[in-house]
């Protein structure tokens, strides 16, 4: 039962991306999209979903649409201009600096990781329970709550808001 | 004339690709840097394929038909690419990968046996006389 | 970046811009606005006229019908290269299990492959089963496929794979009956009374109203089984570790 | 109009996306050592090739005379561009930790390192 229950997100999750791939919704891909969408949950549908009551929630589904549409025009387009200053400059100070986390879910922890990695400008190299370890491309500050207030705390609030 | 200058910029750009990657295959001695160049070398000359069957219209599209109609077809004739040198380029390039699989397979291979990849130190392990 | 390379890089690209000017003011560039004959012989016959292949995409419908042989013997020649290296690379002995100590990468890769696999098996399957509408097709979703393999043997290791069942032998065996289907189909027509790999009177060009443009799609289909299990086969001959080698050949040591 | 208010922020998107990828490759000559190199590359992923491959989505949405393929191309480029929102910080996580863990890159002028003591 446990199996079914994750097993439909994941079948959903792959219609809908298959159906958006294609770009047309005729018979034909309705279809072999029901027919590639249920071998695929019943596949991998206990290894992806561990909670499957959070999928379907519409204010999470609103919040990703929202820290997406943020994501990409306000803080990447922040970063990009801050690192290529650094590219014509040369003005660089990098080392690996420290900082706290508070989410404890994995997919909030793994969302706060991959939008740290993604603006340029800063790597996550490690993570453990309570820190991630960030190579930081002009070290500001050593102290850990600054350099979270500087990189990670936009990220950690709509992380909450999505997973927890 | 722009339109002109523009499309002599990327054959020439290409041509110069093509150029580069074959003295990469001549001069460099490891064989994964050969391999590296020859793949640069068959997908530049792949694109140059495809660059001769391309259209200087607009609107040009894909060799894809919009709509399924008798005046969609005679649009479509007007104003699609050449669909032939597409497909010549799909053989091309699986056959390509399948020399590329084997020759990265043989290379690993080399460098199980003589424990290097560089061709002039290949030749002394095989002088010494190991085999 | 040193000073040397910096006046290289100038002079090069300043050498590709004048002889392309010098290509625009002196000589002719070839510049076509018309499709030659045969192209427009496909453009016009794929899927209205006499010898439609009832496809709207025309590339595909070049591979798989008015060049099928071509394809099919393209198709051998990726079979043979898989299969010598295999020769090359074969072990007689059973491997044994290799222990390595370390606990591998983090959470974070190994969850988003979870999730990223999912995600690559439906774009491939959609890349594949629309091979005869859109562009796209056997071949290119099998390479798709096969890079699920390829990140679940980095992410994890190669025996997460094997004890699932999905071996070297498992995936030769999925691509030989991708093969022999592809075999069948070609023969289907002989015994019809057509001609070899003949496409549409032999093969219905709708099935349930919807378009499936005779047995384009069904070679598409069977393609994208044996392509992705031939790169799944090589990915996991690529991926033994070196110290069973050394054992086997007995040549350089570590 | 709206087709070809489409095409031009389709177009811009994709020039943009030129402009990243030429930093990104100036950067990855100019900087000193792997660890700021990795910084280059993503702005060579990220404004390199997400931000084009949805510039071209939307280009292809204006295109009206492509009929009924412009739903298809677009699909493509986005569901593309995700993907590669996905998959590309967690290869540059990757290629950091693997990099750190093994100490195989000298790194001098650094201002801190955090990770060197901690054991695992």
């Amino acid at each position: 039962m446990a199996r079914l229950s994750s097993a439909i997100p994941v079948a959903v999750l792959v219609f809908i991306i298959y159906i958006l791939f294609t770009g047309s919704a005729t018979l034909y891909d309705i279809i072999t999209g029901v027919i590639v969408s249920v071998a695929c949950g019943v596949l991998f549908g206990e290894f992806v979903v561990r909670n499957p009551s959070k999928c379907f929630d519409p204010r999470r589904w609103f919040w990703t649409i929202a820290y997406f549409l943020k994501y990409m025009t306000v803080i990447e387009a922040r970063a990009h201009l801050d690192v290529i200053k650094r590219i014509l400059t040369m003005d660089i100070r990098p080392g690996i600096v420290k900082v706290p986390i508070d989410v404890k879910n994995d997919y909030s922890r793994i969302l706060v990781a991959h939008s740290i990695t993604n603006t340029p400008g800063t790597v996550t190299v490690d993570m453990d329970d309570n820190y991630i370890y960030v190579n930081w491309i002009n070290v500001v500050t050593e102290k850990p709550k600054e350099a979270r207030k500087r990189i990670s705390e936009e990220f950690e609030k709509f992380a909450e808001k999505i997973f927890e | 004339m722009i339109e002109m200058f523009l499309w002599a910029l990327v054959l020439v750009s290409l041509m110069a690709t093509l150029v580069i990657s074959i003295y990469g295959i001549v001069i460099r001695p490891s064989l994964i840097k050969k391999l590296i160049a020859l793949t640069i070398l068959t997908d530049s000359a792949n694109l140059l394929a495809i660059m001769i069957g391309y259209r200087l219209i607009y609107p040009v599209i894909p060799p894809v038909l919009p709509q399924r109609t008798q005046e969609g077809l005679s649009k479509f004739i007007a104003s699609s690419v050449d669909p032939l040198p597409q497909a010549l380029v799909i053989t091309a390039v699986v056959i390509g990968m399948a020399v590329n699989v084997l020759i990265a397979f043989a290379i690993i291979q080399i460098y199980r046996i003589c424990g290097t990849t560089d061709v002039r130190k290949i030749a002394e392990v095989m002088k010494d006389g190991k085999t | 970046m040193k000073r040397g390379h910096i006046i290289a890089l100038g002079v090069f690209i300043a050498l590709i811009l004048l002889v392309s000017l010098g290509i625009t003011f002196v000589g002719k560039v070839p510049m076509t606005t018309d499709v030659r004959p045969l192209g427009l012989f496909y453009l016009k016959n794929s899927y209205f006229g006499n010898y439609a292949a009832r496809s709207p995409e025309v590339v595909t419908s070049i591979l798989w019908d008015y060049r099928g042989l071509d394809t099919l013997f393209e198709t051998g020649v990726f079979f043979l290269a898989i299969i010598s290296a295999l020769a090359l690379f074969r072990i007689e002995k059973k491997e044994e299990k290799v222990k390595e100590k370390g606990e591998g990468f983090t959470f974070i890769v190994k969850d988003t492959v979870r999730i990223i696999s999912v995600l690559i098996v439906a774009v491939s399957a959609a890349i594949a089963l629309h091979g005869h509408l859109t562009p796209g097709g056997g071949f290119q979703g099998g390479s798709a496929l096969a890079v699920v393999p390829l990140l679940i043997i980095v992410a994890f290791s190669k025996y997460a794979l094997e004890g699932r069942g999905l071996t070297k032998d498992t995936a030769m065996i999925v691509r030989s009956i991708g093969l022999i289907s592809i075999i069948i189909l070609v023969l289907i027509p002989l015994a019809a009374g057509g001609y070899l790999m003949q496409n549409l009177p032999v093969f219905p060009s709708h099935i349930l109203g919807q378009l499936t443009s005779g047995s384009l799609v069904f070679y598409n289909l069977f393609e994208y089984i044996a392509v992705g299990a031939g790169f799944t086969a090589v990915f996991l001959l690529l991926s033994i570790p070196e110290k069973v080698f050394h054992k086997i050949i007995g040549g350089e040591k570590e | 109009m709206i087709s070809e208010a489409l095409m031009y922020i389709g177009g811009i998107l994709v020039i943009i996306g030129g402009i990243c990828d030429f930093f990104g490759a100036l950067g990855l000559l100019r900087f000193p050592h792997f660890y700021v190199r990795l910084h280059a590359a993503t702005v060579g992923t990220i404004g390199g090739a997400v931000v084009p491959l949805i510039g071209a989505a939307i280009l292809a949405l204006g295109c009206d005379f492509l009929g009924w393929i412009r739903y298809p191309i677009a699909g493509m480029s986005f569901i593309t561009a995700i993907l590669i929102l996905i998959v590309s910080p967690t290869a540059t996580h990757a290629l950091a930790f693997a990099a750190h863990r093994s100490k195989a890159i000298e790194w001098k002028e650094k201002v801190c390192d955090h990770l060197e003591g901690v054991k695992r």
